[in-house]
């Protein structure tokens, strides 16, 4: 079984060189720090920066400098600084290569719900629907099943929606998967120590085994 | 070049009156008007309707102006943070509408573009598609989403000079930009007022055209929400 | 009777202090040679730039600043540089406050048509179009009659039209008028030596005369 | 940073296909991609549509591809001052598409900005508004005008990093960022190409984002259409 470190390990290992990426608050964030430092990448803020560098000492922090969790942060040299509207026109153009961002639930046609808990506060939705309908490539960081047990890959979103179709790959604690379009959740990979069955019994959505799953390498 | 600058925010929102609607520039704590926001509180205006991407902690930024029951409406995209807040929406007291941000960032845009409306794929497919128009291009969803004007847009810059022009910084930009241009009437403060010539005019953000008052703030206070630091240097 | 420089003269009566203001080519361009120096007002060049300067002296010539006319220009202090959406932004958003333009044709519902000529190369609309559509206040520099003596005040245009309902107010070498939805061109001010029956000659359009018409004072 | 740095123009422009659909900054012969245009002749591909406000003049520009018989079709919205141009219109050997200089600027910014349609008024009521959809928002008319993007964009700017941050200089913007945003592939080239971390953030005009290829242009010439000067100092 995987912990936060260990799916935000996992998560890195997809990055490629050349790569701008929009890292969402939680598990994504932690992401930055496994990237591997031979690795050309961008991160994007979407409040407005482009090139995310690490938190600042604390003789450097900066009030007109945050992140969109609203933590103070750097800037890497090269760094360009924009309005939210640039920023999400960026997001919904296409130009962000990579969007990983949390998800309290995903369906098997790559549905993701995330925003809201009927019944509770609603905080609202920032930017989380803008980056799903139009990211071109989304992994989804997760818990597979919730803290009484119950699945979170369903069949079909029980919480109100985020977008429709969108999450293409899923790195829980116990598992790596692919969805895919009109088949379901694809097993790529099991988290260390766990069988194919618990992945099973932990998925209540449509999961397609096929042949040997290894396990997740580091 | 034409002469903007108000003594003070005191001035710059004299004549906004009860249930107006306000655009306030800022992103969480950061890039926000404190000084207007400050005089609309003393000033006591009520039935407010404030488009603004957050709404402020309890006791700093727009999160005052609930407190002191200023606010009617809040269109946002993120409002958490904000025990009152959450008291006043679930008692009834305060309507809240909830945007996508980018969309919301857009609505701004096309309002200060003059752009009535335009479509995004954002919300497509959730609660926030009800009732929208829905329409596919190439093969994809997108909502009709229409522009967002106010009667009175409040921003904070870091530098202007006295025919408006605007340079903001690091990203307390955010919404500042585009709600500057969306306003009847747009107020800037800045932590520095300069003498027309001062900024360069290849790296002015925010044009002197969308900006009818200006001053220099005093006391910014800057909070910081989220202080994260590393330790090593 | 006005020449150019007449009509550029009387336009610029029309200037308030504070305006943002957008000149065409040709009359409208030699306007601002005669706005009084007291009043403070902006001129947008709608390809990127608030604060159109003098021409450049001979040694002071810079290709990187050219105004809609593609011609040498210089930056008045305070001026900003922009793209060519947010200078259109500016435009249809409705901030510039007086835009001041060339026809061949106005009728008397306040279309305009000035870009085109059926059967003459067509050389494109350029920003008229844009101009037009959003403009709060129109004032229209042109001659009253064509060459060969055609009114081109009418009561519809001929000519492909570029904007309806647009133009508020017309200078021409014969007359000052005004155009009054519904009801047609109202004559407000006779050039030095013109008379009214002069003016009702040359005018195809509903000509409203009311009362004693000045003669155009400078 | 991602280095995008191409040894020169014939490099960024060698995968261009024959059809393909360009987009070319500058406003006259203001602010346009000089080396490129040039590798383009040199190369020889055929068959383009070419997306820029204006076409050059018989010599210089874009007017030298027109002249090569390279141009399929030209979308403009101002065309004048090119004989060959002229001829090769009325001789039906090159398609033209007019459309109003906004319109144009706004349709490339929603090419890059992912928004594949929105409402303008410009052109409603004359002939640019045949077939388009008309639809009335607070009492006024607009066109829906569809997003334009291109297979490749190129842009020209003073300054980039090798990242491909741009910065332009004075009325040498125009077009050219929303261009840099709308191409599958977009090539800058620069006056100056500068390290990474050599341009100040806060005044970067084109984020690198949206720049795949970058090199240092040679012997601009800069032409100038419209020499005017004033005597007096």
């Amino acid at each position: 079984m995987l912990d936060k470190i260990g799916i935000a390990k996992r998560i890195a290992q997809e990055v490629q060189d050349g790569m701008y990426i929009n890292l969402g608050i939680g598990i994504p964030t932690l992401v930055a720090n496994y990237i591997p430092k031979s690795l050309n990448v961008v991160l994007q803020s979407e409040n407005g920066l482009l090139g995310i560098g690490p938190f600042p000492t604390e003789g450097h922090v900066d009030p007109d400098l945050i992140n969109a969790g609203k933590q103070t942060i750097t800037m890497m040299p090269g760094s360009s600084l924009f309005s939210s509207a640039e920023s999400f026109g960026m997001i919904r153009g296409g130009h962000v290569d990579l969007t990983i961002l949390g998800a309290m639930e995903v369906s098997e046609a790559g549905d993701i719900a995330n925003w809201k808990v009927p019944g509770k506060m609603v905080k609202g939705m920032g930017g989380a629907m803008d980056l799903v309908a139009s990211a071109k490539h989304i992994i989804v960081a997760m818990q597979h099943c919730s803290k009484d047990g119950a699945s979170k890959l369903l069949k079909k979103c029980t919480l109100p929606i985020t977008g429709l179709k969108c999450v293409k790959k899923i790195v829980t604690d116990l598992a790596v998967l692919d969805v895919v379009p009109g088949v379901g959740f694809k097993l790529l990979e099991r988290a260390p120590g766990i069988s194919v069955d618990e992945i099973k019994k932990a998925t209540e959505g449509k999961l397609i085994v096929e042949g040997e799953i290894p396990e997740i390498k580091f | 070049m034409i002469n903007k600058v108000v003594a003070n925010a005191e001035g710059a929102v004299k004549d906004i009156p009860d249930n107006a609607v306000l655009m306030l520039g800022g992103f969480g704590l950061c890039g926000i008007p404190e000084n207007c926001i400050n005089a609309l509180l003393k000033k006591g205006v009520k039935g407010l309707t404030c488009i603004s991407n957050n709404a402020g902690v309890d006791d700093f930024g727009i999160g005052l102006l609930l407190k002191s029951r200023q606010v009617k409406k809040m269109i946002s995209s993120y409002v958490g943070e904000n025990a009152e807040f959450e008291r006043q929406l679930l008692s009834g007291e305060l309507e809240v509408e909830l945007i996508p941000q980018g969309t919301l960032a857009e609505r701004c845009r096309a309002g200060g573009a003059g752009i009535p409306a335009f479509f995004t794929p954002a919300g497509y497919g959730t609660e926030v598609a009800e009732g929208k128009e829905v329409r596919e291009f190439d093969g994809k969803k997108y909502l009709m989403e229409h522009w967002l004007r106010a009667d009175f847009s409040i921003v904070k810059a870091w530098k202007g000079d006295t025919s408006g022009n605007l340079v903001y910084r690091g990203t307390a930009r955010n919404f500042n930009p585009m709600m500057a241009a969306a306003g009847k009437i747009t107020i800037a403060e800045v932590e520095e007022l300069v003498p027309v010539g001062a900024l360069d005019p290849n790296n002015i953000h925010t044009p002197g055209i969308y900006i009818q008052r200006i001053f220099q703030g005093k006391n910014y206070e800057k909070r910081i929400e989220q202080k994260t630091v590393s330790k090593s240097a």
